[in-house]
């Protein structure tokens, strides 16, 4: 009887039971971190490019330029100290003595060319491979020691663009282990100089590393092992944490409140990025007769943001006053204090004065706009803020028509044309960089991506400005009359008030003070590729 | 004939009812018989007279949650089967009473052999341990006339005709050797010459084990042919019971007089079959006077006003109608 | 001796209708009539058409230092916000009563898009039969094993989010369930005399579909129509969890959910409420629907 | 039968090349992977050299050309995230995937068959409700919120059940149960209502005139006919699966397929979308001819019509 046996199988396959022992918490030795992307996975520094490579590629590899661990910024790395040449023309990088691959070799001067070159080579698609091959003319080997590299025209930054304070491109990778392994072979086991050597990696799951036995500059580790996990969902990497399945996880703002709710510690990290929002093609014809033309019209649009309210409730305290566009406290080439106290006073909450400057511009009744709101990779809490913005405007009388976007659908209107764009205002971010110039070519030269002053073809006088501006910081060779071209060009903006920014935000993560002790992040580093080295154990030193 | 022989189930005053979204269907509503050992009743009807209901009833297989018995006794063999329980009632069914149902179509279960089938009849009925039980299946499909028995055991429903498959039923009804074997229109659904050939088996069934049979028909053919006694119902009850021969050269209810008339003869010539007019009075509003009154040609007040008892008229022949009380002989 | 192809999708085709029109047999119990859902379906329509009288707040409307209150019942709760408030200080309550609206216009369009489509389809497809048929089947498969969150996925990320993309990604994705199920109900009818009788008569196809199949095809139609209700809600939540739901600020139950899930601990009602409204509202369909099949139940066809 | 199986496999390829049509274009429509992989000041020579790199340069109708020679040998292009063939990062997530997934279908059909018979057994009784409500329930409840809600009560509260990943057995546990419920609560009311439909028939009253009681006639004479139809739309709930499974792994970071074509999407990487929707077709498909086989042997009427 076939088809009855065949039933009784189908009916018998029970449910397989498990063991349900008690939740076992991660062993001691090993340090988990729970993070919600792990990028492309790729364990090659040119094959990676958006941020979330530094957690993953940071422990393998060290970069040419450090970090300054304290305030931010750019510090000693593979290279000790470096210098810019008389004439601007090149930079000479000292290397650390002693320093070892994962499989022995020393790390010399040949493996730095090497490495910069294989950054610029075509296969790369690292996103800082363009900005280098436009920077970089040759590279030569001095001694073991010793390297130089001469760049196109005088680039003030470049230096620092080697350091992950800014990207990736700095990563030191072994010259002679790569010609003999070949590309793949050096992407199934990558060989770096860094405090963790590579164990393996399942995609799409998990990555793990295990500590160098030798004292390492960066800091040797306390852990024997380290697990970076992938979990996509923020509630199951909260979750992860309170059982001690996870000693650390990456969580946004919004769930602060459910984080201490459930005894976990909360570690932020400063200046990780800037939330704004700016005006698209303004200076554009078909924008001529918009409102948002009005420099008063913006002034009080701005003035009518309680920007405290955001930081303390849609943030839950997990942000700070901002400084002006793409500036920080840890930012170089200009003026701190200054800066300071401008974002203060012109950016407060004042809806009487914002009313007063919409009547004298003749829109006491309000008028409509659009509003993009999106949120960039990494930064999910963009919407929010978009809508306590748009909230603030509407109570200002302002109709706004709210456009939620997914990012992938947002960025390429943003290129080209920007036909969607021009007119309207969006939520834009960015990122914590220690120089601002260069990401005020990006949105304000005429040259630039956004062009939001102006382009090349219809260049009105406020483009000119940014222009000449741009290129008086570029050139500069001396460091004081630098500092004043760039506060020049910082005003330049400020006073324009087309891209204003909102709070600056912090990277959140939620520990469980019973896996690992208490440990301080870097300064405007969301991730804890360079940090995870100097975590020590629970027991070693307490949380306060 | 078998007159003299032992009554095996008597059935007295038995009502079943249908409780349904329109009111209560009154299908069986108190009808009494008697069947003897060896012996075959027709019982006879139009459509929708209850007939089969009454079947289902014996055996107790109303279609629930909506049929219901709700008063009555059915005595087989003495006992009564509307108090016994559920498993003691599973225990009559098969081994003391069986049933045939109409549409061998639908009978047997399509994912199982028909040995399969048989076998699992066999297995309720009484431990013959003598041979095994593929042996005995085997027999049982020899004893409904089924060529090749052994490899007809391996086939499914599907691959067997209409005539067949009601042959395997039968041979399932009788492999309990019950006593009372219930055949709900077995044929109908079998085209003439098929028809023929499972009467006859039936009848040698009948007198190898001496089972007395209820004959579930509309086809007076057939009841001529297979029947010794008849009872003819009318809207739920029994309105003429009596020997074969005696309803069809004389029948005395109106009703059964209408039946006959309306059966074409072989002799004498055929010109319009008389019909009766009208319909049966739907079974969830009855009226309460005789239920043929409407359509009868000798119906008076009297008929409308009070239900006819049941009066004897010859030997073991009795009629519920007035007409009988008021010319007690009319041959 | 049919063809293997044919008696299987007759079977699948039957089967489904027994899943979704099934009715048990024999028919004498008495159909309650479910006065519980009629009551939960005429309040989720009357709120929804209602909604900006009876709403205590606009649904838009925040204000952040009142943020994350707990319902009205509950301590630290204020009664002007019965249901509480969300991340945004939004009013918890008037934000359902808004998005009843936006889930029944998902639902109705959705539905009657997809419905109307795979009705059509699977009449034509039964009813033609032969090379039509297989062809018309063999897309039903397709869209089925097209998976259904990238279609919507991929149309939002194309067309951008809203109400518009929402509907037709789950149209185009409702309308190869019905059509299989009306091509099985229509197959069964087809066998039936009176259309041949209506063929005899000399009926032209398109009559006979619209005047003898239709009929006796739409109760079943009625029926998947409810049954389905529940299933487009649950699509449109599943899209907000993936990112691709109907974008702020219009207020919808699937976004709610959505947003209220990384706050299960600390502040249970912004996901619980609209999880709970869902349900009702689903049960409530099933409950609806189970009755109008048994109501329009073919036991009419038997008699 | 044989010939039964031929056309289907024909038709199967007539379908895979029009759904991978369909999926070349449609993901081309929703963007271009290289604005999302470009920096925010990347200029336009930025974008064309990237562009070249990843063979999107080329016009699209040798993009389609290319795709289809490559799908014929196999190839399906190189996955522009993982820089790894499409197939390969495929089937190195696929058997996460198929780890759950029988365990949800036969924990489905575990709970989900003698549910139905009891409700079909004692219908319009307590018990028919109860089932009735929770078959609602598995409808009514999104999937992600019941995973979260089963997180936080099993792992968080009681910390019986890891919170979720891949593991030993016990891991396995919660992501089942939320993927399987929404198939019990559908399967349950199929095994019910067919189980009716088949309680009706004639040849159960012949089975209880056999003397039969009323358990053995449900369980062995009836429930085999009622699960033929089940066994149909196992084929529908397995494709279900697959493309449920991506809300249950992206709670429970489970490294499956779902999550791959979410990935997929968001990050427009053509190669590895188209890989992953024909791949997943291709098993659909195969599983859905299984089942028609299993149901023709099941059924002996058609196995041999």
């Amino acid at each position: 009887m076939r088809s009855r046996t065949l039933w009784a199988l189908a009916l018998g396959g029970v449910l397989a039971a498990g063991e349900l022992s008690a939740v076992h918490a991660a062993d001691k030795d090993t340090l988990v971190i729970a993070l919600d992307t792990l990028g492309a996975q790729v364990m090659d520094p040119i094959m990676d490019t958006r941020a979330p490579h530094a957690h993953y590629q940071a422990p393998i590899w060290d970069s040419l330029v450090g970090f300054d661990l304290e305030n931010g910024g750019i510090g000693p790395g593979v290279a000790e100290r470096w210098q810019l040449a008389a004439d601007g023309q090149s930079w000479t990088f000292y290397l650390r003595k002693g320093q070892r691959f994962h499989n022995g070799d020393p790390v010399t001067a040949q493996d730095v060319k090497f490495s910069l070159e294989r950054v610029m080579s075509p296969e790369s698609i690292s996103s800082g491979a363009a900005a280098l091959r436009r920077a970089v003319d040759r590279i030569e080997v001095v001694d073991d020691l010793t390297v130089r590299v001469y760049t196109k025209g005088v680039i003030p930054q470049f230096a620092a663009s080697l350091s992950r304070a800014v990207f990736m491109e700095g990563s030191v990778m072994p010259k002679k282990y790569i010609e003999t392994v070949g590309a793949k072979g050096f992407r199934d086991k990558p060989i770096g100089s860094g405090p963790w050597k590579f164990v393996r990696s399942v995609p799409g799951d998990r990555i793990e590393y295990e500590a160098v036995t030798y004292p390492h500059w960066r800091g040797t580790p306390q852990f024997k092992r380290l697990t970076l996990l992938l979990v996509p969902e923020q509630s199951t990497r909260l979750a992860m944490v309170r059982t001690g399945e996870a000693a650390i996880a990456s969580i946004g703002p919004e769930a602060v409140k459910e984080a201490r709710a459930g005894g976990m510690k909360i570690v932020s990290v400063p200046g990780t990025m800037q939330a704004v929002y700016q005006f698209w093609g303004l200076y554009r014809p078909e924008a001529k007769s918009s409102p948002l033309n009005d420099v008063r019209v913006r002034e009080a649009l701005s003035l009518a943001i309680d920007r405290q309210q955001i930081i303390d409730h849609v943030m839950g305290k997990e942000a700070r006053w901002p400084m002006p566009f793409a500036a920080f406290k840890y930012s170089s080439d200009m003026t701190i204090p200054r800066w300071e106290d401008w974002s203060r006073s012109a950016l407060r909450y004042d809806p009487a004065r914002a009313k007063q400057l919409l009547a004298e511009a003749g829109h006491a009744n309000g008028f409509t706009m659009t509003f993009w709101n999106t949120a960039l990779p990494g930064t999910p809490f963009m919407v929010p803020i978009g809508e306590a913005v748009a909230g603030f405007w509407e109570k200002m009388g302002v109709k706004v028509e709210m456009k939620t976007v997914e990012w992938g659908a947002f960025d390429p209107m943003g290129r080209g044309e920007q036909k969607g764009l021009v007119g309207t205002a969006s939520m834009y971010r960015t990122a914590g960089r220690p120089e601002p110039v260069p990401r005020y070519a990006t949105t304000f030269v005429s040259k630039g991506v956004q062009h939001v002053f102006g382009d090349p073809q219809n260049c009105p006088a406020l483009c000119v400005e940014a222009d000449k501006a741009y290129e008086a910081i570029v050139a500069e060779k001396d460091d004081a009359k630098r500092t004043a071209a760039t506060n020049r060009m910082i005003e330049l903006v400020a006073k324009s008030w087309i891209a204003v920014p909102i709070v600056e935000g912090m990277g959140t993560w939620a520990v469980n003070p019973r896996s690992v002790g208490y440990f301080k992040p870097i300064p405007g580093r969301h991730e804890f590729g360079d940090v995870t080295e100097r975590m020590p154990r629970p027991d070693q030193k307490p949380w306060p | 004939m078998a007159a003299g022989a032992p009554v095996v189930l008597e059935v007295r005053d038995l009502r079943a009812y249908l409780y349904t979204r329109w009111g209560v269907v009154r299908a069986v509503d108190g009808v009494s018989f008697a069947l003897r050992e060896g012996e075959t009743l027709g019982l006879v009807g139009e459509s929708g007279c209850g007939k089969t209901m009454t079947g289902l009833s014996l055996v107790r297989l109303l279609p629930e949650p909506a049929g219901r018995i709700v008063d009555g006794q059915v005595l087989l063999e003495g006992e009564d089967l509307l108090t016994k329980s559920e498993p003691e009632m599973r225990y009559v069914r098969g081994r003391r009473m069986s049933m045939i149902l109409q549409d061998p179509q639908t009978s047997l279960n399509p994912v199982f052999t028909i040995g399969d089938q048989i076998l699992e009849a066999l297995r309720q009925g009484r431990a013959d341990g003598g041979r095994s039980l593929v042996a005995r299946a085997e027999d049982a499909l020899r004893r409904v006339k089924v060529a090749a028995p052994e490899q007809r055991m391996r086939a499914y429903p599907h691959q067997m005709s209409g005539g067949m498959k009601q042959r395997v039923v039968g041979a399932i009804a009788v492999a309990g050797e019950p006593r009372v074997l219930i055949a709900d229109e077995p044929t109908t659904a079998l085209d003439v010459t098929i028809q023929l050939q499972y009467l006859a088996l039936l009848k040698e069934i009948q007198a190898r084990t001496r089972l007395a049979m209820l004959f579930i028909t509309h086809d007076f053919g057939i009841v001529a042919r297979m029947c010794d006694r008849v009872a003819v119902m009318y809207a739920g009850r029994i309105v003429e019971t009596g020997p074969t021969r005696a309803l069809f050269r004389a029948p005395r209810h109106p009703y059964t007089e209408a039946l006959m008339a309306s059966v074409p003869r072989m002799e004498g010539a055929v010109t319009r079959l008389p019909s009766i007019e009208g319909q049966p009075p739907p079974l969830h509003d009855l009226p309460t006077g005789c239920r043929f009154a409407d359509r009868c040609a000798y119906v008076d007040d009297r008929c409308r006003r009070e239900y006819p008892p049941t009066m004897a008229i010859g030997p073991a022949h009795e009629a519920a109608c007035w007409r009988i009380e008021r010319s007690p002989s009319s041959r | 001796m049919a063809r293997v192809e044919d008696r299987i999708d007759v079977e699948l085709a039957a089967a489904t209708a027994a899943d979704d029109a099934a009715h048990p047999r024999p028919r004498g119990d008495f159909a309650r009539l479910p006065w519980g859902s009629f009551v939960i379906i005429a309040v989720l329509i009357l709120v929804a058409v209602l909604a900006p009288l009876i709403a205590p707040h606009s649904p838009t409307e925040q204000s952040l230092p009142d943020k994350l209150l707990p319902p009205a019942w509950e301590a630290g709760g204020s009664t002007r916000h019965l249901l509480g408030t969300d991340v945004l200080g939004r009013d918890v309550l008037s934000r359902l009563l808004y998005g009843a609206r936006v889930s029944l216009i998902v639902a109705a369009v959705a539905l009657l898009a997809g419905g109307g489509i795979g009705l059509a389809v699977g009449i034509v497809s039964g009813y033609l039969g032969g090379r039509t048929d297989s062809f018309l089947m063999r897309t039903v498969d397709a869209t089925l094993t097209f998976p259904t969150i990238l279609i919507a996925l991929l149309l939002a990320v194309s067309l951008g989010p809203g109400l518009k993309t929402i509907a037709i990604a789950i149209t185009v994705l409702i309308w190869a369930r019905f059509a299989r199920v009306v091509r099985g109900e229509v197959l069964a009818v087809k066998t039936r005399d009176f259309v041949a009788l209506a063929r005899v008569h000399g009926c032209s196809h398109l009559r006979i579909m619209a005047v003898h199949i239709v009929p006796n095809v739409l109760n079943t139609f009625m029926v998947l129509l409810t049954l389905h209700i529940g299933f487009v809600i649950i699509i449109e939540a599943s899209l907000s969890f993936l990112g691709a739901g109907i974008p702020p600020p219009t207020p919808s139950w699937g976004q709610m959910v959505s947003d209220g899930r990384s706050h299960i601990a600390s502040a249970w009602w912004l996901s619980v409420v609209p999880g709970a409204a869902i349900m009702l509202v689903v049960l409530a369909f099933n409950l609806f629907g189970d009755w109008l099949r048994d109501w329009l139940d073919p036991r009419l066809r038997q008699v | 039968m044989q010939r039964f199986v031929l056309r289907r496999l024909a038709q199967s390829v007539l379908l895979l090349f029009v759904l991978a049509l369909v999926v070349f274009a449609l993901a081309r429509v929703s963007g271009n992977p290289a604005d999302l992989l470009l920096r925010e000041d990347a200029t336009q020579e930025d974008r064309a050299h990237l562009l070249k790199a990843l063979g999107l340069d080329r016009p699209v109708h040798e993009q389609l050309y290319l795709f289809l020679a490559g799908a014929l040998r196999g190839d399906l292009g190189e996955s522009i995230r993982y820089r790894k063939p499409a197939t390969e990062v495929f089937f190195e997530r696929l058997p996460n995937t198929l780890q759950l997934l029988p365990l949800a279908m036969v924990g489905a059909l575990v709970i989900a068959i003698p549910l139905g018979v009891l409700a079909a057994a004692y219908r319009g009784t307590i018990v028919d409700r109860i089932s009735g409500a929770v078959a609602v329930l598995g409808i009514a409840t999104p999937s992600f919120w019941l995973g979260i809600v089963l997180i936080y009560v099993f792992s968080i509260r009681l910390g019986l059940l890891p919170s979720s990943r891949m593991g030993g057995p016990s891991h396995y546990v919660l992501p089942t149960i939320t993927l399987g419920l929404f198939l019990v609560a559908g399967m349950m009311r199929l095994v019910r209502s067919s189980l009716l439909e088949v309680m009706g028939s004639e040849f159960v009253k012949l089975a209880r005139l056999k003397g039969l009681s009323q358990t053995v006639v449900i369980w062995k004479h009836c429930l085999p006919n009622a699960l033929i139809p089940v066994t149909t739309l196992f084929g529908v709930y397995f494709a279900l699966l697959i493309t449920g499974a991506i809300v249950t792994e992206t709670v429970f970071a489970w490294p499956g397929v779902g999550r791959l074509t979410y990935e997929a999407v968001i990050f427009r990487d053509y190669p590895l979308l188209q890989a992953v929707i024909l791949l997943k077709a291709i098993i659909v498909l195969g599983v859905n001819l299984g089942v028609d086989i299993v149901y023709a042997y099941l059924d002996p009427r058609v196995r041999y019509a």
